[in-house]
């Protein structure tokens, strides 16, 4: 972007600006469409989730508005606009006001690091996923705020709930990371998808393979289960079902939004989907290649000729098309479970959700990486690491033990957490021996 | 030590998931309940004083308002008491015609229920919209035999109002091909689900003693493990004459009250399928030519009840001689079946009270009377 | 499936609990003014209204008839009593036996059913509510359907069936 | 670009400054710990300015997501009285013991230390090692292995210790029973007073 | 306890034993089919998969013969005549009470004729139980397939004779096969009633052409039989008039005098012509017209079950004294003063027109005409006040 606009403005123009003003310019614009992109993404995504909902209900959904009703959230959106913004009396104004803006800040920080195709990435920071996850950690501040400003029961409590589930999720979903960065060791989501390029696998360092984009981190075991659990987590950090207790209209009528109207209310919808776009965007680019797949590796090797190696342009933008079209598929794909996850289940109670969280998720993503450890252990390291044995081995052996032993200790942790687990759910139930055991005595 | 402070807090009247205009004060302590209690009567319209002030036929659409789900067999239990007070023959077509509609009725407001008990557990709406679905297909059914989807107001004395349509009974061949796979689909919905079994398994025990004790009804009583279904019990109209199993519950939990209603959805097709083949044989229009309908009945008083898909529902009705009755009293499952819902809750979560009292399933117009 | 009549009851309360069985006299429903349609007996088994409990607990323990479906009230006005009708079944199917109390309109008492029977509970509440009679014993004999500060007792046959102070005394 | 840096510095350091007088002074506790999350965000981007990145991460996961919920959960489970008058009389002379003590503190970093520095010349590299993740977590297990492992065994006591606080046995920690319970209850008495 | 043609099942609570989301990915297969079987339509009732929807206002399902929704009552085709015979059993059989009669008398006569004079069914507390019809020996009183009722004005569904007849040919279309049943023996007992009703009596008061039919028949007969019977009835079957009614006609009489027109009383009113001289006297035949259709109105809305024509006639007279103060308005060179007895005049005109329209459920023709009215004396107030 800087290269663009210091090309317009000081060799077009021949302006002779400063380098300083120029990127702040660059900055500035990007940030716009950052700025403008989220809210279009919630728009659409509120359509394609009423839509797709409904049909999985044998209904046809929101079609009046516009062509096949894709006006419908514009409506939607203009109501709540001219809606009456109502603050209650008790409540605290100011914090009142802030809450909502301080839930939907980090949403928009989070894009920042986000690529939507190959080269396309606002800020490519060496860190990315560790900002990723450190700014979507800011929005229960915001969450708790407007709980508390709201002097609601019912607001309060959903702002505990939500907050109380959003840190105890945040820790398995950082954990099945963890293991994915592991693998890869780098904490930069670019590096993550370059590193998803290949075939299949993309540490069995095979040569001679065509990058067919698909060395997906799902594929492997380790990437699997990690997947598994960060969805789950990122199910219930977006307050999906079946995890949205902390607005269980059943329960605490619309938790910590009991008491906002208006365009107040529609930051929190704004934040709300906006986060989940953008975590079904992370689970497409951390474990199925961001804007990888079949073709923009081979576009971009046709881009390259002797006479220009920088690549040629329409090679190049091509490629750039089929990414971008690869992540937004993905991405809408991941979204598209999440609804289809809202159709099919029921919500679990606030105990039985921090139970699943503590003691069958954590531990789940702990044995994970320790599957990574083993995985890097025996594809990466050799002699120096103190894993001799491993150095006579033919990188297809390596790997294809590295694959087998992951694979079986994640599926005995899986099906011993379960049992564990359902065990445990069991004999919580009907009668508590214990109890009744100290009362009989005491009686 | 951790110490918590005793709450109490107000769930309803307004609240979306008490299903009408139902309160309850709930003391909990922490997020357990200690202490439950039922408030009612908003909807309360004296009901059995406007029947006094009527006569016999015209209280006919009114009961079709009691519990709005089950118009028919609101029907049926009315026309019962009515027949019995008076002494009048109801023609074999026409018997047949009311466990029709009855059992129709049976597997619809089960469907619905269900649907709304997911929907209480957070559901997003999609077990209901399969429940409601085939609940239209059902009341599209009623329209056409009836002339209404809901106040059917179908049955008289000494038969009901009108015979079949034509098209009725192609299009309920249909809906029994039809219903097997919605049922099978709502329990493997339903029964195998994770989530579900946790939301529902061992919440809300009501164990067989007092079940019985609290007087509790319907596929609340057999999920707590009696085998208590008037159908069988006292057989009214032609019931005697139909195969059906009655499913009853191991525990009595939430569980257990979605599985005895799956389980009579099953049952009650297959009384609708030995009532299609019994049908053609039947003897008699749709109604006794002889009844009249503005009834007489000499002084004297009856009870009457039916299993409607909630429980028992009792007409108790007295009369003096003339064309009104005297003492209209309904018994009313919905109203019993609440009872032990402080009790049921005890010990548990305030998430779950909402849980257990969607199991109970009842509809407050018939609660509040 | 156990098949007692009334009168088959009323022989075995007799013998068993003497004196809590009372004959049943004949009722005037509508005032002979208004063309009597002929007196009313009751078939049940009418029962001294302080021997109740007892003669409802040797329906439960020694006929088993467990399951207490209804209790009815309803008001004979012109012979100035309320007659209350407890249902009971048989949890092996059957037809019911009721008992029937009756008592004065000015002050009906009964003894509540309610801890031996929890369900009773709603039962007595409406009646209390809608009739006015009082149970003794009862844990929480509230009002349930009109409002705690409601006067008079709606369905007895006197209650003012057009205007009152809620509505205004010209209908 | 300096120049912008510049401001850019002022504008935060004014907002932290700002911010923690804020914390110190307003009367509302919870008010105070919004302020407080203001500070820490300032400093992070401070962290952010010094292109300190993994610093400034951290410091918000930290600080901001986990800390900062911490401080507003323990107010809002203690209830307090609130809003009253913090300031004492003598307030004057706590804030210059306060200055006093703040200055013996900070006088041998003020006189120790050359303000002129050089602008450092060393290799490129330099801050990539100190925020490279794999560089830190080498780090971690070798330079500073016993550092890591005092910390780990202390946040472990810790929050051992929590729970040992927070636990109640189980069976004590039920008081209300469910109806299945009372009727098992009831017959387990029965059975108990019929051996007896 | 056991049980005759049929087992007790003790529902089977077991499960896998491993409980690892097998019943999760079980519900999202449901679900999953249900999405894919949506696109497209759902047929018969034998399918759970397939859109449901019904896009109400687009397309409407097939109403059943049987179904019911609101009372009508239903007049023969050929010679209008109604078949109710006034014999009050469908208000005896109302549960709600919402129907109420009055039947015809013969005018020469006094005595009762079997026709209804008015019929009011009060749509709003209607339950729609279809027991009126039923109780129905004439089949006279049919359910209506119509249901698009919503309205924002309760009164507006206090339905009267007027609003609720419909003819055969209507009936037939919703229930033919219904009709079928019962025709033969409607249609005899109709011709009986027929019969005995007098004059233009029992025809539905709309069909002014059938009226217009049956009284030249009538004239024809009474120019070949020399004792002529009631011919000389009014169209209107004469109720009893109110002193307001009344003075609603003598003003909108006034008002038509004054204009210098003699419209005759059943014809459309022809403009009146008003000379300048003539303005003052306009002036205050309208405002007396405006004042008598006023409280015309009202009363025949709030207390007397009043005929149709009689509404009309209010109604005509606002119409009338609208215009009369739109012509004064227009064309008299007035003081000030004047000008605001037009202004009043006009605005009285509007408000009563306007209440004729609100208050009486009359047929949107004069309705219309009423609007139209009030429209007009608005707008000439408007252009005098510029």
């Amino acid at each position: 972007m800087y290269d663009v606009i210091n090309h317009l403005i000081n060799t077009v123009f021949g302006l002779g600006w400063p380098s300083w003003a120029i990127s702040l310019i660059a900055y500035l614009l990007v940030a716009t469409i950052l700025f403008l992109v989220a809210p279009f993404q919630m728009l659409f995504l509120t359509y394609f989730e009423r839509r797709a909902i409904a049909q999985m209900q044998d209904r046809i959904g929101p079609n009046r508005v516009g062509p096949q009703g894709l006006f419908q959230p514009v409506a939607d959106g203009v109501k709540m606009f001219t809606k009456e913004d109502i603050v209650p009396d008790a409540a605290d104004k100011w914090v009142h006001l802030i809450g909502p803006c301080v839930v939907v800040a980090p949403t928009m920080f989070m894009f920042a690091v986000l690529p939507w195709g190959p080269g396309m990435v606002p800020l490519d920071m060496n860190i990315g996923l560790l900002f990723f996850f450190a700014i979507s950690s800011v929005s229960a501040v915001g969450l708790m705020a407007s709980g508390w400003a709201s002097n609601n029961k019912f607001a309060l409590l959903g702002a505990m709930r939500a907050v109380a589930q959003m840190v105890s999720y945040e820790i398995p979903a950082v954990l099945s990371l963890l293991a994915i960065v592991l693998v890869t060791g780098s904490l930069s989501i670019v590096d993550l998808i370059h590193q998803q390029a290949g075939l299949f696998i993309s540490s069995a360092d095979v040569p001679g393979i065509p990058d067919l984009g698909l060395g997906w981190f799902v594929f492997t075991p380790v990437g699997f289960l990690a997947f598994i659990a960060f969805f789950i987590a990122a199910l219930a950090e977006g307050e999906r079902t079946p995890f949205d207790i902390p607005e269980a209209d059943s329960e605490i009528v619309a938790g910590y939004m009991t008491e906002y109207s208006g365009m107040k209310f529609g930051l929190f919808y704004l934040a709300q989907y906006v986060l989940n776009f953008l975590l079904c965007a992370i689970t497409a680019i951390i474990f199925f290649g961001g804007w990888q797949g079949p073709g923009v590796g081979w576009l971009y090797a046709q881009a390259i000729t002797p006479t220009n190696p920088d690549g040629n342009g329409l090679f190049n933008v091509l490629a750039g098309m089929l990414g971008v079209f690869y992540f937004l598929a993905k991405t809408y794909f991941f979204f598209f479970v999440m609804v289809w996850v809202r159709g099919a289940y029921a919500r679990l109670r606030i105990d039985q959700l921090m139970d699943f969280g503590w003691k069958f998720l954590i531990p789940l993503t702990l044995v994970n990486v320790i599957s990574a450890a083993i995985w890097v252990g025996l594809t990466k390291w050799g002699a120096a690491e103190g894993l001799a044995f491993v150095e006579g081995w033919a990188p297809l052996m390596r790997w294809g033990v590295a694959f087998v032993i992951t694979l079986l200790l994640n599926i005995a942790a899986y099906i011993f957490l379960a049992r564990v687990y359902s065990q445990a759910q069991d004999e919580r139930a009907r009668l508590d021996n214990e109890v009744l055991e100290r009362l009989t005595n005491v009686a | 030590m951790l110490k918590t402070e005793e709450l109490q807090i107000n769930i309803g009247p307004q609240h979306p998931s008490t299903h009408g205009v139902f309160r309850m004060i709930v003391t909990v302590d922490g997020e357990t309940i200690t202490d439950l209690k039922p408030v009612f009567g908003y909807l309360h319209r004296n009901h059995e004083q406007i029947a006094e002030v009527n006569t016999y036929l015209q209280n006919m659409p009114y009961t079709d308002r009691l519990d709005y789900f089950n118009s028919m067999a609101n029907n049926h239990a009315y026309a019962l008491a009515v027949e019995k007070l008076v002494g009048i023959e109801v023609p074999e077509r026409a018997e047949y015609l009311r466990v029709l509609m009855v059992e129709l009725t049976r597997i619809l407001n089960h469907a619905g229920a269900l649907g709304f008990l997911i929907n209480d557990m957070g559901a997003w709406q999609t077990q209901l919209a399969f429940g409601m679905r085939e609940r239209e297909k059902i009341l599209d059914l009623f329209e056409s035999a009836s002339g209404a989807r809901l106040m059917c107001n179908y049955f008289r004395f000494g038969g009901v109002a009108r015979d079949l349509p034509p098209d009725f009974m192609p299009r309920l061949k249909d809906l029994l091909i039809a219903m097997p796979a919605f049922v099978d689909e709502m329990e493997r919905l339903l029964r195998e689900n994770e989530i579900l079994l946790q939301r529902s398994e061992n919440i809300g025990i009501l164990p067989k003693e007092v079940a019985i004790s609290y007087s509790v009804t319907g596929p609340m009583l057999r999920a707590s493990g009696v085998p208590y279904d008037i159908r069988k019990a006292e057989p009214y109209s032609i019931y005697d004459r139909f195969d059906f199993d009655v499913p009853i519950g191991a525990v009595g939990d939430v569980y257990d009250r979605i599985l005895v209603r799956i389980e009579e959805m099953r049952q009650s097709k297959r009384i609708i399928e030995q009532i299609i083949q019994q049908l053609p044989d039947a003897q008699g229009g749709h109604i006794n030519p002889k009844a009249r309908q503005n009834v007489r009945p000499p002084a004297g008083d009856v009870y009457a009840r039916v299993e409607t898909p909630k429980g028992e529902l009792g007409f108790y009705l007295v009369s003096d001689g003339s064309l009104k009755p005297y003492r209209y009293k309904v018994r009313a499952p919905s109203f019993i079946n609440l009872t032990p819902l402080g009790d049921m809750c005890r010990g548990y979560k305030v998430a779950d009270v909402v849980v257990i009292l969607g199991s109970i399933d009842i509809v407050m117009g018939e609660v509040d009377r | 499936m156990p098949q007692l009549s009334a009168e088959e009851l009323r022989t075995r309360m007799r013998r068993d609990l003497p004196g809590a069985v009372l004959e049943a006299a004949p009722l005037q429903i509508v005032p002979p003014a208004h063309g009597s349609k002929g007196p009313f007996v009751t078939p049940d088994v009418l029962v001294e209204p302080t021997r109740l409990l007892d003669a409802a607990l040797y329906l439960r323990d020694q006929v088993g008839y467990t399951y207490l479906s209804d209790i009815a009230v309803v008001d004979y006005l012109t012979d100035n009593l309320l007659e209350v009708v407890y249902r009971f079944y048989h949890l092996d199917g059957g037809p019911s036996l009721a008992l029937k109390v009756r008592l004065s309109r000015e002050n009906p008492e009964l003894p509540s059913l309610t801890p031996h029977w929890p369900g009773a509970n709603f039962h007595e509440r409406e009646a209390y509510d809608l009739y006015g009679v009082v149970f003794t014993g009862h844990p929480f004999l509230r009002r349930i359907y009109m409002w705690d500060e409601f006067e008079g007792f709606p369905m007895r046959k006197d209650f003012p069936k057009q205007g009152d102070k809620y509505i205004g005394a010209e209908e | 670009m300096d120049l912008l840096i510049q401001i850019i510095f002022g504008l935060l350091s004014a907002l932290v400054i700002g911010a923690a007088m804020m914390v110190v002074t307003v009367r509302n506790v919870i008010h105070a710990a919004l302020w407080l999350i203001a500070s820490f965000f300032g400093v992070a981007a401070l962290y952010l300015l010094l292109e300190a990145e993994f610093i400034a991460v951290v410091q918000v996961l930290v600080y901001v997501g986990a800390i900062s919920i911490l401080i507003l959960f323990a107010i809002m489970l203690t209830r307090s009285n609130e809003g009253d008058r913090l300031l004492t009389k003598y307030w004057w002379a706590s804030a210059l013991i306060a200055l006093g003590l703040f200055g013996v503190a900070f006088l041998p970093t003020f006189t120790g230390t050359t303000w002129n520095m050089p602008q450092p010349t060393g290799p490129a590299g330099t801050p990539e090692v100190l925020s490279g993740v794999e560089e830190l977590g080498r780090g971690f297990v070798s330079e500073f292995v016993l550092h890591f492992e005092i910390a780990g065994v202390l946040l472990t006591v810790a929050l051992i210790g929590a729970i040992v606080i927070a636990f109640e046995e189980r069976s004590r920690r039920r008081r209300v029973l469910t109806l299945a319970e009372e009727l098992e209850l009831r017959k387990r008495r029965q059975a108990a007073e019929s051996v007896d | 306890m056991d049980i005759q043609r049929g087992n007790i099942i003790v529902m089977d609570r077991r499960r896998g034993k491993l409980r690892a989301g097998q019943g999760l990915l079980q519900g999202l297969k449901v679900v999953w089919d249900h999405w894919i079987g949506s696109f497209r339509k759902n047929e018969n009732f034998s399918q759970i998969h397939g859109t449901f929807t019904i896009e109400y206002p687009d397309e409407r399902m097939k109403l059943p013969q049987a179904y019911r929704n609101m009372p009508v009552l239903i007049y023969d085709d050929e010679t209008g005549h109604e078949l109710c015979t006034a014999c009050y059993q469908c208000a005896r059989a109302c549960p709600p009470e919402v129907i109420h009669i009055t039947q015809a008398k013969d005018p020469n006569t006094g005595k009762m004729v079997p026709a209804s004079l008015e019929f009011i069914i009060e749509y709003d507390a209607c339950m729609s139980c279809g027991l009126c019809a039923e109780a129905c020996p004439f089949d006279a009183i049919k359910m209506d397939h119509f249901f698009e009722l919503a309205t924002d004005d309760r009164m507006g569904l206090l339905q009267r004779k007027a609003d609720l007849n419909r003819p055969i040919s209507y009936y037939t279309t919703i229930a033919p096969d219904l009709w079928d049943e019962v025709k033969e023996g409607a249609m005899k007992k109709l011709q009986g009633s027929i019969k005995r009703r007098p004059g233009v009596i029992g025809i539905a008061g709309h069909l002014s052409d059938k009226i217009a039919a049956r009284r030249r028949e009538l004239e024809a007969e009474a120019a070949a039989a020399p004792p002529a019977p009631a011919d000389a009835a009014p169209a209107a079957p004469a109720g009893k008039l109110s002193p307001e009614e009344k003075a609603a006609k003598l003003a909108a009489m006034r008002a038509a005098k004054a204009g210098g027109a003699a419209p005759a009383a059943e014809a459309p009113a022809p403009a009146p012509e008003l000379s300048p001289a003539d303005a003052k006297a306009a002036k205050l035949a309208a405002i007396k017209a405006a004042n008598a259709a006023k409280k015309a109105a009202e009363a025949s809305a709030a207390e007397a079950p009043a005929a149709p024509v009689d509404e009309k006639a209010a109604k005509l007279a606002a119409i009338r004294a609208a215009n009369a103060a739109k012509a004064a308005a227009a064309e008299a060179p007035a003081a000030p003063v004047d000008e605001k007895a037009a202004k009043l005049a006009a605005i009285r005109a509007a408000n009563a027109a306007k209440a004729a329209a609100a208050e009486a459920p009359a047929a949107p023709v004069d309705e219309k005409a009423a609007k139209l009215a009030a429209i007009r004396a608005a707008n000439a107030a408007k252009k005098k006040s510029e």
